[in-house]
Parts: C-alpha cells; structure tokens; sequence
C-alpha cells in the first residue's frame, strides 16, 4: 500500500471500529466519513498492516461482511488469564436488579429496562448475556427493540424449574403496574 | 428598600441611570454598577464576605434598580434560576444590613446579638450554597468533556466468553424476589417539584364582569360586600384589580373615609359604558394559555 | 520516562486493556503478568503518549483506580452513531449540586447534606444511588444516619483519577467552614 495514511481519517476509522463488536462493512464506514469505498479500503488495510508492524495489542481483520478488531492471538493467554481470574463469578448488585426486572418483565426490551431501572443497562446486559443468563429473543414489533428473556441456565441458578415458580409480587407493589405503564407513555 | 440612609455614606449618591452599565454584559449574567463597586452580582457577595466591602455602604435599592432594569432587558430570556437566586441573595443582604445599622446600644441584649449571628450564619449558608454551585459547573463541565470520550465496551469475543468462569447468583428465591420489588418500585422523579406553585387561574376580567353586574345599578356598596362571596384571597386580589381598572376608566367611584377603613364603592359611569375588555391586562395573553406558568391542571403527573 | 517500550509486554497491556469495560489498576496488571508496579506504570504512561503521539483513534486514560481506553475526544460526533441511546442521560442541576456536596464533604450524612443544600435531598440521594454515583458507606456514630460518599463510576463519569483533583473549595468558601461546623453541632 503506498498510500499516505491520512490520520484524522484514519483516526475516525479506527474510534468506530473501537466502541462496536459486530464486523462494520467498508460501504458503512464510507457513507459516515464520507469517503469513497475504495479510500476507505486503502485506509483499513494500512491500519491492518501498521498493528502487524507495530506488533499491537489487537489486530484489525476482514471478518464477514466487514471488518472487526480482535486481541491478537499470541496474547490470547493473557486475557483468558484475566478473564478466569480477574473477573468476578459473583453477580453486582446492578447485574442482579437488572436479572430481576427481566426475569418479572419478560419479554423486556433494553429501553425499557433502562426507563425502570432509571439507569443505562447496556453494560449489565452485556454481562447477563455473556454470564449466559439472559438471552435476546426477537424483538418488539413497534420499536424493533430486542427483547429479553431470562434462561434456562437463569432458572438452574435459582433452582426453579420454572417462571412460574417466581414470588408474586403484586402484593409486594401496590398501584405499580399503573404507574408504570403511564410512565411508558409519556 | 434601602435601609442605609446615612448621609454619609456613599449610597446617598444620586443614582446612576439604571441603564447605562447595568445589566447584561458580555456573558449575559446580572452585573452592578454603583458608585463603590461595580462587576457581577458574585463577586460583590464575595467581598462584603471577606469583609472587603461593607454590607453597610451598599446601596441596595441600587442593586435592586439594576436588577429590575436587568430583568426588562432579559425579558422572556430571563433565567429563573438567577432570578431565584438574586432574590435570596437580596432578601439576606438587606437583613444583614438592617442588622449591622442597629444602634449598638441595642445590640448588647443577648436576642439580638443572636439574631446577628443566626444572620451572619445565614448568610455563611448563603455562601457555602453558592460555593458547591459553583463546584457543580466544574463537575458538570467534566462530565461534558467526558462525555466526548466513549469507554471501550463491547462484548466478550467467544472464545474469552467461553473461558468466563461459572457465575454465581449469591442470593435466594427469596431474596431475588426482594430484589425485583426493590427494582421495580416506582421512581420519584428528581426534579424541584413545582406543585406548590398549582394555584388555580383566576380570571381579572372575569371578576370584573362579576362587579359590573353588581354595580351597574347604581347604588353604592363596599369593597368588603363586593367580596363577601370570595373564597380565596386571590380572588379578592383579582376583584380589587378589577376594580382598580373600573376606577381608571371613570366607571367607578372610590371613597375611603379613613385609613384602612371601609372602601366605599359607587358606579358612575353610563349603564353600558365600561368596554368588555377590562380587566385583560391582568389576565394571561390569550395566546399564552397554554404556556402559563400557573396551571390548575397539574405540570407533573407524580403521586400525592 | 526513559524505559524503552517493551513490545511484549506493551503488546499484553493492550490486549487487556483491550478486552476489559472497567478501568483495570496497575496492581492487577502487574500481577498477572508477573511484573512489577513500577514497570507495568512505565508501561501505561508510555502507551499512553504512544497514542498521543499518533494520534490514534483512540486514547489511554487514568480512570478512579486504573486505567481504561476510550475513543478520542475529537471523533465524538462519528462515535456517538454507533453508541446506544440512553447512555447519556445528563444529570439534573440538582443533582449535580447534590453530587459537589457529597464529593466534598465525604463520608456526609443525608441531613447535612440537606442542611447545606437548603432543601430535602431524599428524591435526588436515591438518583444518584441508583445511577451507582454515590453509595452508602457506614454510618455516623452520633445520629446514626448513613454516611454518603462518592464512587469509582463518579470518578469515571467525569474523568477524574482521585477526589483530590477536585478545585479546591476554600477560595470559595471565606470563613465559612468554621460557622458551617458549629452549625453542624448544635
């Protein structure tokens, strides 16, 4: 590749790639930065090539229909160390208010987790599902939202066998529901 | 509402023109300009605090002036949050100031004296809540500049998911279920609540059909007759409005014998002289309904 | 810092760093590659200026008690497309002012808190316990009310290392402390 790197573009390519964990497509980058595909092609293949020489941490790799960064193999090790070690196996209090609202609400879209909660959930989520406790299945017809749902590993841990098995709460939340569907509508 | 008045002091100079020097500057906050000072309205606070400048030698009424002009200048811009403030800042100068231009002599009874203390303690709370404001912009200015910078989040790539370690709940059925009650408890919502300021709307002009009814005969009658039938205070306010407005108009005449004493009320004018407009000064625009800040309806929907 | 960058290691460093949504402290770090404190700070200041320096996309920031990657401020407005909603619900004046008292004033009880803000802080205390920005650490011994102090995710939130960081109250504040105190003991 002779050409030049560009370094806001390259910079800009690179902050996107950063915060998504899904492949992103050259077209998409192009569109966004508004660039031409094939500029946008140059500078993800000199991004590619300049971690392999600098040997980074992460590499940058076509991966479906885009292109997505990943921890670079050699130091697999490490993090898989982290992560069996570092992390904890028990669940935040967030993480398990989060799984409660979901397991009393399901099916349940983020947004509205987050409106109940009164917080941004994303992070949480993201640790429910990876911890395998909640699983996305569908999603809501009028917001095309995902929609949660607790799972059987979820059940195992509480030792149901069942939804159905859960406390009522009514008695627990006098005049809940209606302040809670009014608060949906604002 | 100046309480000084001593002819020495600097605050018996003639007032400036409140409109040269007052008012907005650059940055849009309420500055003062007297004779001994002249700069924002903070840092006057500032300096009588650190005894800089005696609370003594400020000409409030000036202050006041200016802050008025300020507000005409600001208009619909005005921002209620300085508004509040001035106001409490105001309210505790002048009784600081009252305080500190007691004859001595008084002061040496014990009340006093601890009424000077609960007002420097005041005005001590006055500073310490301006203080924390402004340490809320230094917080609310990182935020902002944090919010530009966006932490690394995304999920586990598989094969690290994989290796995550079993996770553990740490609680019972029980407990979870105490948890999801918690959870789902409705939230109150944050902000200042405004309720105390639902007062019903009451109408000038309304109130001034009710008197020319009353009044177009031609007898004569007393304001306290022409409101025996209010059940608010607000409505007596709007009733003598309105008739305030007759008067002005000639329709009525008003007759007060002695001070505080029975206000005597007659109709003078033609029987259907009086315009079907009085009274709508003191009413809301009528394109401004919507937008009142006194509503009866109720702003937040919250729980009693 | 004169230590040349030790690419291994820069490269392990990254990876985690890479993998991880919590700031991870030094401590950690050294631990589980077996290194030093000392090192393993060289080596985060280092990558740090590394990004800098090339003015990658994104950057290497101290956040509450470790360190943590984020994108570049300049690349906000391409970001801010792919992060999802709710993730910025700004907090209220309110509770901002609330927030500055805690931070100052910790560990502080709810009446003082209350006492200084002229109003019932109730409504805005669960906000912020709820948001994770502050908690309830012990309580005071004389009234026995909780005592509130700020934590690791207030830090973040607004990207500070330490409360020491925050301006210093005193200019602000002339003689005041010392009315205020007797206030407090009545």
């Amino acid at each position: 590749m002779t050409t030049a790197i560009d370094e806001r573009l390259r910079g800009a390519v690179e902050a996107i790639l950063f915060v998504v964990d899904t492949p992103v497509p050259a077209v998409t980058l192009a569109e966004l930065l508004d660039v031409d595909e094939v500029t946008i092609n140059e500078q993800l293949h000199a991004l590619a090539s300049e971690y392999e020489q600098q040997h980074r941490g992460f590499t940058l790799r076509p991966a479906g229909e885009g292109w997505r960064l990943y921890t670079r193999e050699e130091y697999a090790d490490h993090v898989e160390r982290y992560v069996t070690e570092g992390q904890r196996a028990r669940l935040t209090q967030a993480a398990l208010e989060t799984l409660a609202v979901v397991a009393y609400r399901q099916p349940v879209t983020r947004s509205r987790i987050s409106a109940i909660r009164g917080v941004s959930v994303d992070g949480v989520i993201r640790t429910l599902l990876s911890r395998g406790l909640v699983a996305e299945e569908g999603s809501d017809p009028q917001t095309g939202g995902g929609l949660y749902v607790t799972t059987q590993l979820f059940l195992e841990k509480l030792g149901l066998s069942s939804i159905s098995e859960l406390p009522d709460l009514a008695p627990l939340l006098p005049d809940v529901e209606s302040v809670l569907s009014e608060d949906a509508n604002p | 509402m100046d309480a000084g008045g001593r002819a020495t002091s600097p605050l018996a100079a003639p007032p400036e023109d409140p409109t040269a020097g007052t008012a907005a500057s650059g940055d849009g906050r309420f500055h003062v300009t007297l004779t001994n000072f002249a700069g924002p309205f903070d840092l006057l606070l500032s300096l009588i605090s650190k005894h800089k400048l005696d609370v003594t030698e400020i000409a409030l009424s000036q202050v006041t002036d200016e802050f008025i002009s300020y507000l005409e200048v600001a208009g619909d811009g005005l921002d209620l949050g300085q508004a509040t403030e001035f106001l409490v800042v105001a309210a505790t100068l002048l009784d600081l100031k009252a305080a500190r231009l007691l004859p001595s002599a008084e002061v040496e009874d014990e009340d006093d004296l601890a009424a000077l203390e609960a007002r420097d303690l005041l005005f001590a709370r006055l500073l310490a809540y301006r203080a924390f404001r402004q340490a809320a912009d230094f917080l609310r200015a990182h935020e902002l500049d944090q919010a530009r910078r966006f932490a690394r989040e995304v999920s586990l790539e598989p094969r690290f998911a994989q290796a995550l370690p079993d996770v553990l709940l740490g609680v019972g059925v029980a407990a979870f279920a105490a948890l999801a009650v918690q959870a789902l408890q409705p939230r109150e919502p944050v902000e200042v609540s405004t309720s105390h300021l639902h007062l019903p709307r009451v109408s000038v002009r309304e109130h001034a059909g009710i008197l020319r009814k009353r009044l177009a005969g031609g007898a004569t009658t007393t304001f306290r007759a022409l409101t025996s039938d209010c059940s608010t205070t607000l409505e007596v306010v709007a009733r003598f409005l309105a008739l305030l407005d007759l008067h002005t108009r000639g329709s009525v005449s008003l007759e007060q014998l002695t001070a505080l004493g029975e206000l005597h009320v007659r109709w003078t004018a033609e029987e259907h002289a009086a315009g079907t407009d009085v009274g709508q000064e003191w009413d809301e625009r009528p394109d401004a309904t919507d937008h009142g800040a006194v509503r009866d309806d109720g702003v937040e929907p919250r729980p009693a």
